[in-house]
Parts: C-alpha cells; structure tokens; sequence
C-alpha cells in the first residue's frame, strides 16, 4: 500500500510538472501583458520593455520558465501582477475558505439529499416515487445555476427576506449559495445512486439475503447501500473539483471573496503567476482528491484492499 | 383410474406414431429483430424518452424554420421598439437594440444546437479513435496515452477553454475547438474500457483466429458493438456542450454580437430580469427544455440499449 | 468500519466549519449589531462593482483603488463638491509669475492616524518613490512628467537631488515645473500625489498596504477592514485636521460584482446607492431617488488610418456622421451618458465660466446622407469596393453594446456590414497597439480638469498605432505651442483649433458618448459627491439625515 | 411418506417487452420429510422458476404466479403474507444457489453473513451467534474457522465460498434445503467433495432437500426420489431407480442415452433438435417435434400424468393403452451397434502438429508473474483426436489459444507439418487450424447475422469469388451442422445455446481447416444437446479427415471422443496416454482423482462406490508450489516430491510425471 501510494505521488510530480509547463506557455500566449491599461500604451516600446525588465518579462521565455520553475520547486508562486505584489500563495489561500466552504456544504447536502432520493427511487423503482425523484434530478442537471441562483437571490432573498441577500457576513450568508450549488450535486448523486442502487438489487446476494428471510428494509440497509455507495464515492473527486471551478458565477452574484472569480480575472487580466498559482493548486487539488478516493475506495471495498497489498 | 373415459375418446389414427419433425424444433418463433430495432421497441415504451424525442424535434424544427416565422431578422435593431413585452407584433418581446426575441431565440437555439451537435461529433471523432487504438495497442502504447488523458484530466477543463479562447478569436469554432480538447476524454476512457472487456471475447478471439487484423477487428466488432455506450455517451456530451457555451457567454467569452446563442440570450436576459424577466424567462425555458429532453433520451436510450452497461 | 468513517466525516465536517467561521468578517457582524445600539452611529453603505486591485498608492492604477485611497488619504489639496482644488494638507501656495515654481504652506496639526505629524518630507519622500524606477507604477507620468527633473529621475539618468522638490522646512514644500501648469494644483489632489509617511513604509517593507494595519492614513477616514475581494470598512479619522466636517462615523465599501445583487442589497435596505443598468433605467426613472452623474471619461470609434479602408478620408468621415449618438445613449445605453459630437467632455474647464465644451460648440453633426454621399466619393477613390470591416470592441457590456450599435446604424445609414471582433481588455489594448485593427471602440478617462489630458494623445511623437497613427504636423505643433503659453486665452484657442482639426478636418475618431451613470440614492444622504475625473468617490462631504 | 412440502398446478410467466413467457406451465411435485428430491431439467426448463416460486423469490416487476398452491406442511406458502413469508425463509426453507462468487456479499464479513438469518429467526445474542458460526463453519469443513470467519468473500476459493453458502442455508436448521444447481460451477474435484457434505448433512439434520440439476450423474449420486422438468412441465418422476432403470418418457430415454458412460463406443444418442420457445409453446406435447416416437396426438393434445406405480408416473401418450408398445432398452442396443472405426494405432500417422516446451506467462499488474502454461509437450497426430483435461485454472485453454497464435508464446516451439509457427507466418495457418470456442453465448458477435459470422473467414482469406457463391457456401455450412438455410439472415441471440455451438461449428468449418482446437466446446451446454454437438464433430472427423484439439473438463465425454487424453495440472502436463489406457490404468494421483469424481448416471453404482476425493482448492498459479506441482494435495506425497518429477514414458505412448508412477 505505501509504495502503491509512493508510486502514485511520482506521477502525481510529473504530471503537475507537464501541467506546469504546458500552462506556462500557453498562458504566454495570451494576447497583452499584465501592464496593459488605457494609461500605459502611450508609453513608448522601451520605456514600456524597461517596464517589464522590473518584473523579468524581457527575458527570453525559456529564462522566465527555468526561473518560474526553480521558485516553484521552493513552493513559491511568485507575486501577483494584478493584486500588485500580493503573493499568489496568501491570495490563493485568502481567498480559498469561501469557496471551500460552499463546496464543501453543497457536496454534504447533494450527497445526503441526492443518496437518499436515490435510494428511494431505486427501491420505489417505477413508482411515482421514482418518477418524482428523477424529474428532480433531470431538472436539477438542466437549470442552469446562475439562473437559479437569482431566483434564489430574488424570491427567498429579497421578497421573502428569509435569508441574506447577499454579502459573505454570518453563516446564513452561505445558504443560498450552498443551495445553487448543491441543486447539480444532488441531481448527479441520485441519479448514480439510483443506476448503482438498481445494479445492486439485482445482484445475486440481494436474492440469498432475501432468500435468508431478512426484511425489505433490512436487506437494504444492511445489503445493498453500502454496494451501491461505493462506486458513489468515485464521482465525488471531480464533482467536489468542478464546484469549486464552477462557482465563478455563484460568487459573483451573492458578493463572495471566492477563488471563482479570481480565476477568471487572472486571466483576463494577463495576471500570470496567478494563472499558474490556481492552475496548479486546482490540479493538484483534483489529482490529490483522485488520488484521496482510490485510497478511501481500497479502504472502504474490501475486495480492493488486498490488491493493493499485492 | 381417472383416464379411462378419455382413452375411449381417440381415435386410433392419433396413436400412429409419427416421428420427430425436426424442423419445427430448430424453427425460430420470434421476429426477427436487430438489436438495434429491439432497442427502439424498448424505447417506444418509455414514455418519457419519447416525449422528450418528440420534443427535441420540435426545437429543431423551430431552430430550423422559427427565424423565417416572423418578418425580422436576427440582428435587426429598431431603436424605436426597445424593451417591449411580447406582442402581437414581436412574438416574444423585443431587447434593448430593439431586436425581435423571438428569431433571435431560434437563431440562438440553432446556434446552441450546432455547437453541440459539432462538440459532439468531435467528441466521438477523436474520443473513439483515441480510446479505439489505446485500447487495441495496449502496453506501452496505452499507457502513454493514458498518462495523456490524466493530464488533460488534470488541469481543470475551465482554464483550457478559457486560455483557449482568450488566445483564439471567439467564436462558434473557437468554443468549439476549446470544448473538444477536454470533451472527448470522457469518450476516449469509455471506448477503451470497452474496447479493453471486447478484446478478450470469444467472438473478437474467433475473428483472430480466423486471422482477421486488427483493422477488420475493430470496424466490423469492436465497433458496432460499442455504438451503444457512443450513442449513449453522445446523448450526454450534448448537454454538456450547450451548457458549457452557455457557462461561457455568461461569464462573456461567448460569441461575438449580434449573433445569439442561448446562452448570449440567457447573459443578457439575466442582466435585465428585474424589469425584463420576458427576456430571461423564454431563453432559460429553451436551453432547460433542450437538457432535460436530452438527459430524458439518454437515460431512455441507455435503459433500452443495454441496461447493465454503464463502467 | 461505517462507524468509524461517519465519525471521520463529522470530525472533517466540523474542522472546515471552524475554520470557514473565521472567514466571515465576523467581527463585522458583531460591529454592526453594536452601532444599532449606538444610534448617533451614522453609517454609509456603498458597493464597489470589482476588486481592490492595489491600495499601495504609488503604484496602484485603476479606479477602484483610487475610490478606496482618496478617503482615507489625503494630498496638498483635495477637490471639492464643485470638483475645484481646494487646500487640504497645504494651507496656501504661492506660484510664481512664470507659473513654474509653486511653494506650499502645509497646514498645521495635520497628523497621521498613528498620531504622528504629517510634513513636507514625507510628500517629497511619497514623490520620490513614485517616480523611482524601482518602486513606481505605471502612473509616475503624472509627476514626472510635470515636476522638472522628474523624467530624467524616472528613467535612471539622474539622481533625487536633481527632481526640483525642496523641503524648505517641515511645514514648506518648493516644487518646481516643466512648463506652466494651469490644473498642477488639482494633480496635488491626485492619488499619486499624496505623502507617505517614510519610517512606517520602511518598516513594513515588502508587507506594505497588504491589510489595512499596514497602512498610515491621513485622510478623513481610515480603514478597519480591508480584503481586496470582500471589500473595505472605514471609520471616521480621528487624527484628520478636518474631522468637525466629517458628517459620517463609518462607510462600508462591499465588492458586489453583479448589478442585479447590487439591486437585489438596494431594495433589501442593504445598501445605500446603486448604480442601475440600462434595462432598469426606466422602471426606476420617475423615482425621487434616482439620478444620473457624467465623467470626463469619453467613448469614441478610433479609425487606424494606417489600414484599410480607414486610410481613406471620406470613408473615415462617412463612417464618422453615419451613426446617431443620440440613440446610443437615450436608447441603448439610457443611464446618463451624454451623446458626444465631439471629443473633449462637456464640464471640462474652459476660461473662467465657460467650459471648453460651450466655448467650442460641437463639432460633427451627425447625417447619414452626406455619409452616404461621403461613402460613395470614397468608394470612388479606392476603386468601387469596401474590404471586410471589424470593429474591434473590449469585452465588457458597455463596450459590446456600442459596437452593437454601431453595426447596426453603419449598416442602416451605408448599408455596408461589418462584423464585431471582441476580445478582453488587455487584448484590445495590445491589438491596437500591435497595428491589429481596423477601427475600434476606445476611450479616455480625464486624469485633471484640463482638456491636454486628451488632445496630447494624438500628437503622434512617436506615431502610435493605439492612436489610429495618426500624425499630422499642424495638430501636433498647435498642442505643443499650448503647452509652452502661458497666455490661458491663446493656449485654450490653440486647443480648440487642435480638436478641430483632428475631429472635423482629418476624422480621426468618431465621438460615441461622454459616459455617465444612472443610480439610486437613498434619500436621507446628501453630498455624495463623485468627481468626474481623478479619483471618482468622495465621501468627506456626505451627509446623513 | 408424509409430504413435507408440495406443489399443486404450479403456472408462472414472465412479462417480457416481447411477450409473455409460460415459464412454468403446472408443475405438481411433494418432497417427503428428509427425502431428497431432484428435479432435472435442460436451461429454460422451469427448474429454477420453481424453486424460486416455493421461496417467494420471483422479481415482483415482471413475473406473476397465475395459478397454484404450495403446501409447505400446513401452510399455503403463496398466501402467506410477505411478512409471514420472511419467517418461512431461512429459517424452514433454506437455499444454495448456482453461483457462489456472487451469491455472497463481496463487502461482509463471511461470519455476519452466515448468522445474519439465525440472529433474525432465532433472535440469537452476540456470542451465541459466533458459536452457531463456528459450529455451521465446522460442520461444512472450512479448515480454521476461527480466522476465516472474519474474512470476505473474496477470500475465498469457490469451493470453500460454496461451503459458506451451505453454513448459511443450515444456520436456522432448515426443514427443507433448495439447492439450485449447487456444483455446476464447480469443477468435478469440487463438486464431488460437496456433494458428500450435502449428503453427510442430511444424515445428520434430517433435513429435506430439493436438488435442482441439469446432470444426470449427480441425480445418481444423491437423490431419493427425481422429478424431470421440459418446457415447464414435469414429464415423468419417480424413485432414482425407476427414472434411471424404468425410464418411461422419451425425453428421459433421450437424456439417458446422451450420457456415455465410460465404456460407450460408437454414435452416441443424441436428441436432435432444440427446446420450445416458452413464449409460444407448442399446442401439444412439447417435446414431440424432437421424440423419436411422437405420436399423432402428441401434436394436438398435451398429454396428462400416467401413474405407473404408486411413485412413479409420466406424462406421455405411450402410456395410453391405446398406443404401440415401444421398448427403451432396444433402442440403446440399435444405437450402440454402430461403432466408430477405431482409431489405429499411431505408427503409419504422420505428426500433424509437434508443441515443445511451450510456456505462456502473463505479466500481472502487480508486476507478478502468472505461469498459466508452463512447459508442455505434446504432438497431434494426423485424424486423431487428443484430449486435454484439466481442472478450470490449470491453463488447458490458454495451451489451446497459444499454440494456435492467439497469444504470444512467452517460449518454446509449436511446429505444424514441420513448418515452425511465428507471428509472421500466423496468417497462413489460420486457415489451417481453427478454433471452436467455450462460450456459445459469447463467442458469436451479437451485432452480426449468422451469414456474415460464417462467412467470416470467407471473407478474410476471399475463398470465394462472388456473392452467390458466398450465399452458396453458407448455406451448405448450415446444412452440414443441421441448421437450416433460413436461419442465415437471423442474429445470434435468437438462436439456443446448442444452436449457436453449431454456428461457432460452421464457421470454424469455413475455411476448410485441417486441425481444429475444441476449447471445451460442449461445457456450457445442456446434456442432450452435448451428445448433438459431438456427434456432430465426430461426423465431420470422419468424413473430412479433420484432426482435433479437444479440450475438456468433462471426463466422460473426452473419453468418448479422444484417441489420446493429456491431463494438466496447474500449466503443467502430468500425465498423457491413450483413452483407454489412460481410465485403464491411470498413473498419476491426479488423474486417479479426476476419474473417481466423474459420477456415473446409475444410482446403484453410484451409491456403492469408493471415491478418491481431492482435498482443497487448486493452488494459486502465480505462486505454485516447488517440486510436484501436485504435492499439495497428494495423498501420496514425501519428501520426494520436492523434486520436480520428470516428464517420462513409463510404457510405449504412456507419459507421466510422478514420481510414484
């Protein structure tokens, strides 16, 4: 199991490595410079470059990589263009608990939510019950969030005042947008949940426990959920990533000082080190959580805990 | 004994003893059905999968023939008529350059229909080569390949598209091209998995031992065998594409004025739904009505074709 | 084994609730509920539509920034509610007959929020470090370019002893000019001019104006809360000479991005001005709350006569009266801008009561028929055909809007199509500037009262793709020969003629609009003043009923 | 003998997206207290239906009971309510299933699944339960039962899972055991150590079992009583020596006769034909179209039960007094009389194909190595048929796959008529040596119609040059495997297991190869259609002079068919001689032990024979013991054994590894 994980942690360097790399590039081929503003293009091509010299941008690209690279090696990020002289690591941390948070609560309440209309679904199979639940989830991938999310903001906001409008003050300013989140969340879980669920019932045990005169309830409990959640635990890696990537959005129309937004600023505003800063602190967080899941999944199966021995 | 009125009851000729007829054993009751038509007849019975068949039609159809519907074009202003609530003149309303609603939302519709048809077709281009010849190779092959696909996997697909298109022109193509570098990995993991379980059943081992190559192997049995989880992948990218060209247009890398998308209208219908909520509500119906038939298929399509495929 | 792992679960659930406690400005929370208590507690609550990029004054460039800086800092003057210079940290100055030496009396008892007293050395050490090519930011122009020395400081060629800033003694400041100046007192009320204190900035290093402890305030309020993404807090400066007339005991400055939250607060009582979209603009109209404010900041069409078909004058003048300003901004736009048929903004100074706007008159007068008719000789010209044509617009609403509008009339009034190319901020500033476009939508914003803030752009030494590379020697001398008169007369008749000549003669740019905003104020707040050039947001003045 | 429990005019059907399947079609039965009832049948017979009936186990979606009663002593089992019913399951009904790799849950602990029903039904505290565990742990003969208690499934050989299932159906001292195919997944070795426990078992608990099988061998072994299911229906039952020595109905003499026995010569019986489609059953007896002696009634009219004794009873139209006389015997004496011209001995055969020193390793992904062939040698003779037996996982089939091309030799030679195989030269041998595959079901492309299966091969090697000429080839194939030329344009899945063995048949038949590799080409089919299939591949030997492969872990079967037998044992050959010599005069211990397993479709026989039953599972093929493979499980084994044993003829075509031998 150690070496399984020590080989895992290699790739992991070498592709965050590659991602590095090829971030790096690409991102300098994006049209400006973190300088660009109405103010400074009057200015001529050299005081410009003497301007760039100041934060190394006149080095041929290979340089700035090695140099890049050599700080990163250090755990070092550089300073951010755009947030002048703020370090990408306390930008990206400052910025990384609101997120986290939101993540967090929409993946606790869509699995909780989202297992439960599963299970019912399956076990209700073809019943109105199931029916119910799927239209819940089918809308529930379909609505787009901001849509929903306004409509949130506006109705049990504003006109109902039950919670915050928006802001990011007291706990109650997270509910609302924990809620937009978690809507997608819940959607895919019971629809996984149900496929996984439906799988399971048929399964042959299912039938030896039935056969061994245990009660509906108690061949599902004891029986089937615990199959069906396992491979549940697999999508929860990217589901967790994807919020927090996705919840530009959601941060921007209930006012929070979330990673979403910074990340689509840095790049419009040519904010390189921290393009690269959240480029990799997203892939190393997705990789890590892949990596966290197949660990949890061999502890949790046992059918994979021996080969993880051998 | 209780037999003893019926024996009086035949007549001898039965008795004869007449043989076997064979043919009538080996004889096959059933119609013959394909498995793809057996597909279809499961999926005739899923309502809700032929509804939303029904309706996907339906927007296309309008996507198709709605613009010629109403006297304007797409990106015809009238800066007399703007911001008026659906009419009998303007159908569905008219923006804030005074543009008719209603041919912009089936431009739009169109338009999100052609991406993600496009991102699709893409998608199973490169996601079925992909996933067909690192599946088939194997060994080494394959796992470079795969390191390949767990690094595109690893970069969030966000920041590629965005990088994408903040490089390139946007544009239908742009977005396009920006989806399809991640899109197709899903495809690609999928065609392998199964390619992988195919590659070590009977009939592909028949079809060696009877030295077929490997280019006969996969196009005359890997292939249509795994067209079901393709149609079933597919009816998924679709969705997905739509809404990541929406996610796009919201956020303001979408496509260029005057064209509309959904997702165009949805952005500036979202920026004017306090007073305007007409020019919200009727994009958000669309694009909603377009995801919920699409996954509605999928599911149905999925249940009909193979119901324990799935991993 | 499930117990245990439900137990894991609870045990991670409640860490990241602790630690994403602590995230929420709690302290705020608890702030706000005492000053309920309080109810002598005047509070103002604003929203700011984008992040705080940067509050280390020498460096930071954008506006939001500026908005946070110029009420908690304050320069040798401060602008008042009738956007005037008016002594703040200075007391009086004396300038010289030529207009070139300007010697300021700082006001006593003036002191940073630490307590300490604010002195002449600390605007010649801010000054300095503003133009010093290690630690200054893109805006040491607006020194260097004014303070004699300064240029040759900026670029490395010469040593602080030679920039012409003398501390006479604490409380004087002698400071120097290229040419005569007539709006150096309103830049002395300009972010990039206030003073630093030497000692605290030395001592934070590298950690300066990170949080809101990092830095020294001299202005009427200070900071207590700073997050670049969340927003600020200030309260009232106790220290500043002028606290009497601070009528506001604290201000919140909360990052809201979308204008539809910002609506959303509005209503809900959250917030105490909003400025309104477009689409709201008439529902809210008639209301007692709602106004419109316009800044020096103009919009036009920059032709690059450098590419096809712009290189052709009576393409670049068919183009120029084809569309209608007055649609853009009362239909399309519909929040206060004002149409523009010229370049330079409206209010800008002009000589004594007259503005430069009024004493010049506008200039193109839109007609799409003679552009139609100039089309045609142009066509003529170039030989019968037009080339693909793309408008190069940023990405933001505004700027999408307006080249939506220009397409559409260009295509009503010349009947010729032209696409729309969009691209995000820095890529439109670095498309232009690499000669990539062939017209696009730009803009300038004001950074003093004075109309050499736009018509230096063109002057075309050296030519500059971003200006359309535009070079002609008449318009070039006639800004030069401004510079150097001291006659305020003649320099103004020069600048009009320059801005004639540019507009009407060559068609160089085609005015959209001056740009304005429509908001809702909530009524019980007065002299919320907004500057419409420099630093915008003054809340010095503001007064709650 | 008091019933226990019994059936009354059982009707079951399935609702199907293509109609509706008369599953079970009046199924009278009873099994008496500590009797043991086994019901026979082909797949698709009804068997397992019904003893899912008894247990209330049918899926409530798509399967409804339209008519009947189950007595289960003084209840009537299907108006019990559900809640009345889970007290009646596991804890007076017990049941085995088929599968014992997935009957268990893979995610617990073998020990809270086995006490699962007792802690229910017999509301058992902790520690009481632990004790029943180790007892039922005991009982069925899992070694260390302590440890393994706290084990999961997949921990587990297959045998020993089939253990747990059987601790888990005796933990609340059923009154009556289903056991539904309880070995078919087992290999001989297995299935013979647990049948002795079944029946151990039941000597000791008294308990009632109903055995459900397609094997007539084990009916012999274990039942008191048998019951033979067609098409739904049960068409004759009786004592064990009635159905095996007074076999009344046709389908019964025809199963009989499928069965060789060690000692058949010659065509075997077979009964031609396939099983009806339950979704539209014929009007009259459904077997009539495949009995040799239908009667004209048995077209028009189903026929009703005939008691012949006061236990045994059928349900023919023979046994009406008004049908002709037809004796059973007979017919046997008719069929046997036509021998197989006897393979002549191997000196004027030429070696068709020579394997030397062939090894087949697999690199695992944990870097380890599984040996699966590990240095056979052996050579094919021109005509002759030689057969390979083996437990499953001892890489019979991997033997067969690699020497055909389809794997890469990890080393060694394989040399056809004197031509040396490689991977460049695969492509001209394909035509000559071909392959017919296990899996009916598996080996025929799903998407393909049957024409473009067959004519496969035509295509690649382009053997004929025009459509028709295709169509034409086809059509001869299909008819030379008793297909019929219509079935060309049909797919795969439409067809029944024996039917598509035949089209695997075909198309191995179209290239017109000289030697083909049988990989356990009839295991998966029911019994009277094995008999189909061999004769049919005995049919083709003689008249197109074809050379086989014949790979198999049915011993009897091989025996009939093969001139020579190799026996493998984990990637290993142990022993190899002719057939008859071989079951003569087996030498190697293994080989000992497979032949006592087989068991014989005669009850007396059976129940008065000694066995040699092989303790354990087969080993692990990535580590395998040292020296003698086998020593393991050698009864025989010493120190000796360490050494590995030479592969050596001990008499003139006789080869054995053993020491001992």
């Amino acid at each position: 199991m150690k070496k399984f994980i020590l080989v895992r942690l290699v790739n992991i360097v070498i592709t965050l490595f590659i991602i590095a790399t090829a971030t790096f590039f690409l991102m300098k081929m994006l049209p400006g410079s973190p300088f660009d503003e109405e103010k400074l293009v009057d200015l001529t091509d050299e005081a410009r470059m003497e301007f760039y010299a100041r934060y190394g941008l006149d080095e041929p690209l290979y340089v700035q990589y090695l140099k890049y690279m050599g700080n990163l090696v250090q755990g070092d990020l550089g300073l951010s263009y755009y947030y002048k002289d703020q370090p990408v690591n306390s930008l990206i941390m400052g910025r990384i608990g609101p997120s986290a948070l939101l993540g967090f609560q929409a993946v606790v309440l869509g699995l909780s939510i989202g297992i439960i209309l599963g299970m019912i679904a399956a076990f209700r199979h073809n019943t109105i019950w199931d029916y119910f639940t799927m239209i819940v989830a089918v809308l529930g991938v379909s609505i787009p969030n901001f849509v929903l999310a306004a409509i949130l903001q506006f109705y049990v906001g504003l006109q109902w005042g039950l919670f915050p409008v928006a802001y990011w003050e007291s706990y109650e300013s997270s509910i609302l947008p924990t809620i937009s989140l978690a809507v997608t969340v819940i959607a895919l879980i019971a629809r996984f949940t149900r496929n996984e669920m439906l799988e399971v019932l048929q399964q042959d045990y299912i039938t030896t426990a039935h056969a061994k005169g245990l009660g509906d309830l108690t061949v599902l409990i004891k029986h089937a959920i615990r199959n069906a959640l396992i491979p549940v635990i697999t999508i929860l890696g990217p589901v967790f990533v994807s919020l927090l990537t996705g919840s530009l959005v959601i941060e921007n129309i209930f006012g929070i000082p979330g990673i979403g937004s910074l990340f689509v600023d840095s790049i419009k505003m040519n904010d390189y080190t921290t393009i690269m800063g959240l480029t990799l602190f997203y892939s190393s967080f997705f990789i890590l959580t892949v990596l966290v899941v197949d660990i949890l999944y061999g502890i949790i199966d046992p059918r994979i805990r021996v080969h993880g021995k051998g | 004994m209780q037999d003893t009125k019926q024996q009086k009851k035949f007549s001898d000729d039965l008795f004869q003893v007449v043989g076997r007829r064979e043919e009538q054993s080996e004889k096959i009751n059933r119609p013959n059905l394909t498995g793809l038509q057996d597909g279809w007849l499961r999926l005739k019975k899923n309502k809700a999968a032929i509804g939303s068949l029904i309706i996907l039609l339906i927007l296309l159809v309008l996507a198709i023939i709605g613009p010629y519907l109403s006297s304007y074009s797409y990106e015809q202003t009238d800066y007399e008529k703007v911001f008026m609530e659906p009419n009998s003149e303007h159908w569905l309303g008219t923006d804030k350059f005074g543009r008719d609603q209603w041919t912009r939302l089936w431009e739009g519709t169109r338009i999100s229909l052609y991406i993600a048809v496009l991102a699709a077709l893409l998608d199973i281009l490169i996601g079925i080569t992909y996933g067909a010849i690192s599946g088939l190779k194997g060994g080494k092959v394959d796992n470079f390949m795969q390191r390949i696909i767990e690094i595109l996997v690893g970069v969030p697909n966000l920041i590629i598209i965005i990088l994408l298109i903040m490089i390139m022109k946007p544009g239908i193509l742009t977005i396009t091209l920006a989806m399809v570098i991640t899109g197709w990995v899903n495809m690609a993991r999928l065609v392998r998995g199964q390619i992988f379980k195919l590659k070590n059943q009977e009939y592909i081992l028949a079809s060696r031992a009877l030295g077929a190559k490997n280019r006969r192997i996969i196009t005359s049995h890997m292939l249509p065998n795994t067209l079901g989880i393709i149609i079933i992948n597919m009816m998924f990218t679709i969705p997905s594409a739509i809404f990541t060209e929406a996610f796009l247009s919201f956020i303001g890398l979408g496509l260029q004025e005057p064209l509309a998308s959904l997702g165009v209208l949805i952005n500036d219908g979202f920026r004017s739904m306090r007073n305007q909520f007409y020019l919200l509500a009727f994009p958000s119906i669309v694009i909603i009505g377009l995801m919920v038939c699409f996954n509605l298929l999928a599911d149905g399509l999925r249940d009909a074709l193979d119901p324990r495929l799935r991993k | 084994m499930k117990k245990r792992f439900w137990i894991r679960l609870g045990a991670l659930l409640s860490i990241v609730l602790l630690l994403s406690a602590c995230n929420f400005s709690g302290s705020e929370a608890t702030d706000s509920s005492e000053s309920a208590n309080d109810e002598e507690e005047k509070v103002l609550r604003l929203s700011l539509e984008n992040d705080i990029p940067d509050l280390n004054q020498v460096k930071t460039t954008d506006g939001i920034s500026f908005d946070v800086l110029n009420n908690v800092m304050e320069g040798l003057y401060r602008l008042d509610e009738d956007n005037n210079p008016q002594p703040a940290m200075a007391e009086s100055v004396d300038i010289t007959e030529d207009k070139l030496t300007y010697t300021f009396h700082l006001r006593e008892g003036i002191k940073w929020s630490n307590g300490e007293e604010v002195t002449a050395n600390d605007f010649k050490y801010s000054w300095l470090r503003a133009m010093h090519p290690d630690t200054a930011g893109s805006y040491s122009f607006i020194l260097s370019d004014y303070i004699k020395g300064g240029e040759a400081f900026a670029n490395g060629e010469a040593s602080e002893d030679e920039v012409a800033i003398e501390v006479k003694d604490e409380k004087t400041l002698i400071v120097e000019v290229n040419e005569p100046t007539p709006y150096f007192l309103g830049l002395t009320a300009f972010v990039t001019y206030f003073p630093l204190n030497k000692d605290f900035v030395e001592e934070k290093d590298d950690q300066f104006a990170l949080d809101h402890e990092s830095i020294l305030y001299n202005g009427p309020f200070v900071l207590t809360e700073y997050d670049q993404a969340e927003g600020v807090v200030m309260e009232k400066n106790d220290e500043y000479w002028d606290k009497e007339n601070v009528n506001v005991d604290e201000v919140s400055l909360k990052i809201i991005k979308e204008q539809s939250t910002a609506l959303n607060l509005y209503e809900a009582g959250d917030l105490d001005r909003v400025t309104l979209s477009s689409a709201d603009v008439n529902a809210y109209k008639d209301s007692e709350e709602f106004g419109t404010e316009t800044q020096f900041t103009s919009w036009y069409i920059q032709f690059n006569l450098g590419k096809e078909p712009f290189d052709n004058l009576n393409i670049r003048k068919a183009f120029q009266l084809a569309y209608d300003p007055q649609i853009l901004t009362e239909t399309v736009l519909n929040n206060g801008s004002e149409s523009a048929y010229s370049l330079i903004a409206p209010d800008m100074h002009g000589l004594e009561n007259q503005s430069f706007r009024e004493l010049n008159g506008p200039i193109i007068e839109p007609n799409a028929e003679k552009a139609k008719e100039y089309l045609d000789k142009g066509l003529k010209e170039i030989g019968g055909s037009l080339p693909e044509i793309e408008i190069l617009t940023a990405d933001d609403t505004v700027a999408k809007d307006a080249a939506t509008f220009v397409q559409s009339q260009i295509k009503e009034n010349l009947g010729v199509d032209i696409q729309i190319a969009t691209k995000p901020y820095s890529g439109r500033l670095d498309a232009m500037r690499e000669d990539d476009y062939q017209f696009a939508i730009s803009k300038w914003g004001a950074d003093f009262n004075d109309a050499i803030t736009y018509l230096d752009l063109w002057v075309g030494d050296p030519v500059s793709a971003f200006r359309g590379s535009y070079h002609n020697p008449e318009y070039t001398d006639l800004v030069y020969q401004a510079k150097e008169e001291k006659d305020e007369g003649r320099r103004l008749e020069m600048l009009m003629d320059a801005e004639k000549i540019m507009l009407k003669d060559d068609a160089v740019l085609g005015p959209l609009y001056y740009e304005g905003s429509a908001f809702l104020q909530k009524g019980n707040i007065d002299n919320l003043v907004t500057h419409p050039y420099g630093a915008r947001l003054e809340l010095k003045y503001v007064e709650i009923n | 003998m008091e019933p226990l429990l019994s059936i009354k005019d059982l009707h079951v059907t399935f609702q199907t997206h293509a109609g509706n399947v008369n599953a079970v079609r009046g199924v009278d039965l009873s099994v008496g207290k500590g009797e043991t009832l086994a019901i026979v049948g082909e797949s698709g017979s009804g068997k397992s239906v019904t003893s899912k009936a008894i247990m209330g186990l049918l899926p409530k979606q798509n399967a409804s009971i339209d008519q009947g009663e189950i007595w289960f002593e003084d209840r009537n089992l299907l108006s019990l309510k559900s809640k009345e019913m889970q007290k009646v399951r596991g804890s007076e009904i017990a049941v085995i299933f088929q599968d014992p790799m997935t009957a268990l849950n893979p995610t617990m602990k073998v020990g809270k699944q086995v006490i699962e029903s007792a802690v229910k039904h017999r509301k058992l505290g902790k520690q009481e339960a632990n004790k029943l565990a180790l007892e039922l742990f005991e009982l069925v003969g899992i070694p260390n039962p302590e440890a393994r208690l706290n084990q999961y499934p997949h921990q587990f050989s297959g045998g020993m899972r089939q253990r747990v299932v059987i601790a888990m159906a005796l933990a609340c001292n059923p009154k009556l055991l289903i056991a539904d195919e309880p070995t078919t997944a087992l290999d001989v070795t297995i299935q013979a150590q647990i049948l002795d426990l079944l029946k151990s078992i039941q000597k000791k608990t008294g308990t009632s079992i109903i055995f459900i099988t397609h094997d007539l061998g084990v009916v012999a072994n274990i039942a008191d009583s048998v019951a033979v299911m067609y098409a739904g229906k049960i068409v004759e039952k009786g004592t064990v020596e009635e159905i095996f020595h007074q076999p009344t109905h046709p389908y019964n003499w025809g199963l009989l006769q499928s069965m060789p026995n060690l000692d058949t010569k010659g065509k075997l019986y077979s009964i031609p034909g396939s099983p009806p489609d339950l979704m539209n059953p014929p009007k009259g007896d459904a077997f009539a179209s495949r009995n040799e002696f239908a009667l004209a009634i048995d077209y028009e009219k189903q026929p009703p039960m005939f008691q012949i004794t006061k236990t045994h009873s059928a349900a023919s139209w023979l046994l009406h007094p008004q049908a002709p006389k037809i004796e059973f015997i007979k017919q046997i004496n008719k069929d046997l009389s036509e021998h197989k011209p006897n393979y002549n001995k191997t000196e004027n055969k030429q070696t068709l194909l020579e394997v030397k020193n062939l090894k087949k390793h697999f690199k695992l992904q944990s870097k380890q190595t599984l040996k699966a062939v590990d240095g056979i040698n052996l050579e094919i003779k021109k005509g002759e048929t030689l057969g390979l037996v083996g437990e499953s996982g001892c890489g019979k089939s991997t033997a067969g796959r690699t020497l055909m091309g389809l794997y890469e030799s990890t080393s060694g030679e394989v040399v056809y008529n004197k031509v040396s195989l490689n991977q460049a030269n695969k492509k001209n041998f394909t035509q000559k040596i071909q392959m017919i595959f296990q899996d009916p079901y598996a080996s025929l492309d799903p998407r393909k119609k049957v024409e473009d299966i067959i004519a496969e091969g035509i295509d690649i090697h382009q053997l004929t040059k025009s459509y028709n000429e295709r169509k034409e080839k086809v059509k001869e194939l299909l008819e030379t495997v008793g297909l019929q030329s219509e079935h060309a344009s049909r797919y795969p899945h439409e067809f029944s297991g024996g039917q598509r063995q035949r089209i695997g048949i075909a198309r191995a038949l179209a290239v017109e190869p000289e030697l083909i590799i049988a990989d356990e080409p009839i295991s998966a089919l029911d019994v009277s259609i094995q008999a189909q299939v061999v004769n049919l591949l005995m049919k083709l030997q003689k008249e197109r002079d074809l050379t086989f492969l014949f790979i198999a872990h049915d011993l009897s079967m091989v025996k009939y068919i093969s001139d020579r037998i190799g026996v493998m044992y984990l990637g290993g050959m142990v022993e190899l001689a002719e057939a008859d010599e071989l079951y003569k005069q087996p030498m190697h211990p293994y080989t000992q032990a497979l032949l006592s397993a087989i068991p014989i479709p005669d009850p007396v026989v059976e129940k008065s024979r000694e066995r040699v039953i092989l303790q354990g599972g087969l080993p692990s093929p990535i580590t395998p013991p040292t020296g003698c493979r086998f020593r393991t499980r050698c009864s025989l084994a010493t120190e000796e054994c360490e050494v590995v044993p030479k592969w050596r003829e001990v008499e003139e075509g006789h080869w054995v590894a053993c020491h001992y031998a």
